[in-house]
């Protein structure tokens, strides 16, 4: 099973925006995502989180988030669940759309770990 | 000084009421350092801590903190809500050994601590939830302390969260999560140590 | 007058969804915002870029971008017009978030020059 | 040899030709490497180029070359919109020294180069506009320079653009934009060199 991706942004427009952004390049990689609060607004959501996680089709997930409080988000969702999650630290779409192009063009987790981490900012 | 299931109820309502009156007031704080959201997020946060508070069956310390913790998780929205999530959490999981307040406080702040990595002196909730946690092992605990704390962060400057961003205009603010966690020390002052 | 920030993105919802973001911790910053074709689907418009850089009410502006191609279609325009642009190769959402932050927080260029500086990925 | 703007009206209404005809497999091949658009955008850009020279009253080289550009630059989409662009920029404001195709192509091929930041090697449309440049400098450019830059491009791993996103995946495969470049030179040898 490879690699899948999870997007958390602390807007519902831009997970959606990214996911479509992702998926042209990578039509055949599993990508779920969550933005924004329950109710909508700027924020972060524990169950929208925890659904991306748990809806995407693969069980080995890079997560990429915005800012600082989506990944404390994640981090707590990544700790009940039983998938294998690694948060990425990377620029947010530059990381998220270079590990999708790569996952799709078959490459495995150590080429994309090197191609992800001099995109480092946070 | 242990801490009963009764008392942490009162505790944690008595924060939602302090919270609620001074939303604004902690949206503002929010506002000049940050994204101004503090005070509706924990309004929010505790208003479903209220929620499940009056529909918990379990009538054990652990239950009433670990239903407090996963209401703030999953209703307050911004950062804060992992924090105090993280701190309640913590607090739970140590209910199961001991009743002691001072053990139990430590170890909400080693939840924030661990949960943030963000550490004294970065001007965060941790500088309220640190002298108030060693206050209490010392058995000096009291307003004074909350007053001085309040005062302590104000010249520091921002290192963690989105108040980070906004370099030295953070200095001589107040920190949002410590004026809130203000509020959460005060509410246990009336409710659990007087 | 102070800086002004334009956002370009390949999907007008990240456009917007940033926007959103950045306008929360900087309400008095002037954002003007591009995303999408001019048909609404993935891709840029030099029409879209060239309105949110005339339309800016600075005309000092730091223009971030999310891929490539927004990149060159932003240099094109500002090739054009009579507004200072700098088009900046920081992290597109963190970069942007940061500058805006800074800016209001009555910073001025060298110093959001100097905190973009670490988050160059592009 | 001298370009008038008759041939260079007849040349761009060849290449929308083309392109339009070849729509889904551009697009399959930037699929494969990249986001499965460039036909649809070439065939958008190539559309406007067509109406634009439909209602152009200036009836001078310049003119035709200038709309072009402006066309692709505003209906493109992708990439390939600022760089066909830059090409068709570059060789209008060449076009007012001079009529000679091979200096304008040559012009071409460094306002690509110059938009695109890219060079020979990089798995790009440069990578079929310099070997035409070339040839057409050399008086030895014919469908066998077309045939033989495709060739070439394929073992090559792409350096920018979308496809150097795909690491290897893009040795062994068509740039797309060198394949529409293909076309645009084969509409050249049709209407200009013919
Ligand atoms: N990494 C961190 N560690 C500890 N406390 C933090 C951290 N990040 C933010 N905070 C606290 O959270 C408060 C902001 O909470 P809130 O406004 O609800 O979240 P957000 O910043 O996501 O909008 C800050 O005032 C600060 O006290
Ligand atoms: N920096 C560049 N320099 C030269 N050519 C480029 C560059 N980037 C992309 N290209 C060309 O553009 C083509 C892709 O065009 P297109 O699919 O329309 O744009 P996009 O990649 O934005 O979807 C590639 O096949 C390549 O030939
Ligand atoms: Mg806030
Ligand atoms: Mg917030
Ligand atoms: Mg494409
Ligand atoms: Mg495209």
């Amino acid at each position: 099973m490879s690699l899948g991706i999870v997007i958390a942004s602390h807007v519902d427009h831009i997970a959606e925006g990214v996911y479509r952004l992702l998926k042209e390049s990578a039509p055949d990689v599993s990508i779920t995502y969550a933005g924004g609060t329950d109710d909508g607004e700027v924020g972060s959501s524990y169950a929208l989180i925890e659904a991306a996680i748990e809806q995407n089709d693969s069980d080995t997930l890079y997560c990429f988030y915005d800012l600082g409080s989506a990944k404390m988000t994640l981090e707590m969702v990544s700790e009940m669940t039983d998938k294998d999650v690694t948060i990425i630290d990377a620029a947010f779409i530059e990381g998220a759309y270079t590990a999708c192009a790569l996952i799709q063009g078959g490459y495995k987790q150590t080429d994309i770990d090197a191609q992800l981490a001099p995109l480092k900012v946070k | 000084m242990e801490l009963t299931h009764e008392q942490a109820q009162r505790w944690l309502l008595n924060f939602h009421g302090k919270v609620t009156d001074n939303k604004a007031y902690l949206s503002d704080l929010d506002q000049a350092i940050g994204d101004g959201d503090h005070g509706s997020n924990m309004a929010r946060g505790t208003e479903a801590v209220k929620e499940k508070l009056a529909s918990v069956t379990d009538e054990s310390l652990e239950a009433v903190l670990k239903q407090t913790a996963m209401a703030l998780i999953s209703k307050v929205g911004g950062a804060s809500g992992p924090l105090y999530g993280s701190a309640f959490m913590a607090m739970a999981k140590k209910a199961k050994e001991t009743r002691d307040l001072s053990v139990l406080i430590e170890a909400g702040l080693e939840g924030i601590k661990h949960r943030g990595k963000a550490d004294v002196g970065d001007k965060t909730m941790i500088d309220m939830w640190q002298p108030v946690a060693t206050a209490l092992k010392e058995g000096t605990f009291s307003q004074a302390t909350i007053d001085q704390a309040l005062l302590d962060v104000k010249p520091l400057k921002a290192k963690k969260g989105r108040a980070s961003y906004v370099g030295d205009r953070s200095i001589g603010a107040l920190d949002p999560g410590a004026v809130s966690s203000g509020y959460l020390f005060e509410a246990l002052i009336e409710e659990v140590i007087a």
